[in-house]
């Protein structure tokens, strides 16, 4: 049951919706419900476009993003070679942006509607964002079998 | 991304569908200045029952049309979200600024109503 | 307008779905009619299950899939590290399969589907298919533009 | 994939909806051999009407069944192929030894005339 894939785009508004559609795709593999795809789809929107806007303000550039499934989990690997992040404590604020016009949600939207969220950031040398997700079905059972 | 508008008196109904991210916000704000410069109507009904998808970059094209008509005294409504597309609104706060409506006609009496008080 | 993208699959059934929605969206950029990304999603198909079936008979291998637009043109080069083809020529018949029960029509709905197909192969090391398709729209354009 | 057969008579129907691939076909091998052994039909309808891709992993299948069934005198006849399910039918030189009806009834009565003659 065990998978991987791994995709890379041009750093392009129109990309986007590739991006979510392929990695919707993949998770489609495991348990999810259809909330919870939705939630996965919103969590790779957000990273994806965070990596056009900020990661490569001004030129085009490289997003890869790799998908993993190991037993009943999800992991999803979302890398550009853009600007960096340099407060990463600072940028995780709810409502944070380095941008006016910005709504500074997507990051707390990742962190909401994945189970395990990291960010690692070098100024200049780009960004890994790492996320991880297990169907809710199979935490229930988890759960169930500690308590029987 | 498609948008039709209509305009009934002084408001302007825009009925939404498709997917609401980077790569269609700017077709959003465009179709919705344009439409509200031309006819230079200021209140805003926003159906979005077509919209199969928002994230942040969506709510954030919205939350700028809603700041862009408040400062003409204009107000924006929300009609048919879907669960999923309430959910991002809720999470972001949105639903404490404009208010949602469950159709056309009921947004259309919250104007009025609004206008009575 | 130009665009490219490059998704790596693991070879099991299960993400022949995963390759044809991706390239489908990938190639939604173009003006291609709903019919043209039928043909397209078949061609797709096709590619991936041969890597799957012939070029990884015994194991699981990587399927690379390298999508560009340039200009008005979709190109998808198709490539594994499998067991290779022997006789090109041969494969390329309508009906021709190194497998019983299979039809022997892949590569023939390729050809049929695409504007430009062509196949590089060597035994033990692998095969690249290299297909490309324009939209009828703008073949159409070009054609006026000769006649006018 | 999701596969809802009904037997009628000697006709054994079975519609099938989703996409007919390589990793869709075991499922509807399977299903098709379990249903036509456990009722002993060998008369089989494949109403295609929800199939939303085929490709040649697909046509094979239904292939073998047709051969499948044919050994012991059955029949396979296609119902309500899409445009684009039925190019790739054509293409292949399937309907030349499939013959393929608008609905269920048309197929029903296809088999009956089969049977008068
Ligand atoms: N991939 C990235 N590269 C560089 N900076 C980023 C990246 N992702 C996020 N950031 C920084 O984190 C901040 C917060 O991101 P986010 O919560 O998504 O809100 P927003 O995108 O609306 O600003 C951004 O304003 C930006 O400064
Ligand atoms: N990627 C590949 N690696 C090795 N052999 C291949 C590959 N693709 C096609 N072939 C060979 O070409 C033949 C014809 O392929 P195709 O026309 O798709 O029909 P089928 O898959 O039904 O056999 C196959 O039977 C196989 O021998």
């Amino acid at each position: 049951m065990d998978n991987h894939a791994h995709i890379t785009i041009l750093s392009k508004n129109n990309n986007v919706g590739l991006a979510r559609l392929s990695v919707a795709t993949f998770a489609s593999e495991l348990d999810f419900t259809l909330n919870e795809i939705e939630e996965i789809k919103v969590a790779i929107s957000e990273a994806v476009t965070n990596c056009i806007i900020h990661a490569y303000p001004f030129e085009e550039g490289l997003i890869s993003i790799g998908l993993k499934i190991v037993e009943n989990k999800l992991i999803i690997v979302i890398e550009d070679n853009g600007v960096g992040i340099e407060d990463i404590d600072a940028v995780l604020q709810p409502a944070y942006s380095t941008k006016d016009d910005h709504m500074g949600l997507g990051l707390a939207f990742i962190d909401s509607f994945m189970d395990e969220f990291t960010i690692d950031s070098n100024r200049d040398s780009g960004t890994v964002l790492t996320m991880a997700k297990v169907p809710e079905k199979h935490k229930n059972k988890k759960i169930n079998n500690v308590i029987n | 991304m498609n948008i039709r508008t209509e305009s009934r008196g002084d408001v302007l109904i825009a009925r939404v569908s498709g997917e609401l991210d980077i790569s269609t916000v700017p077709y959003f704000k465009k179709k919705i200045l344009d439409k509200t410069e031309s006819t230079g109507i200021n209140n805003l009904v926003l159906n979005l029952e077509g919209v199969s998808f928002i994230d942040s970059s969506g709510l954030g094209a919205i939350l700028g049309r809603y700041r862009y008509l408040k400062k003409k005294d204009g107000k924006v409504l929300l009609v048919s979200l879907k669960p999923q597309v309430r959910k991002i609104f809720t999470m972001a706060g949105m639903l404490k600024i404009m208010d949602s409506y469950k159709n056309e006609d009921e947004a259309m009496n919250g104007f009025n109503e609004g206008r009575i008080a």
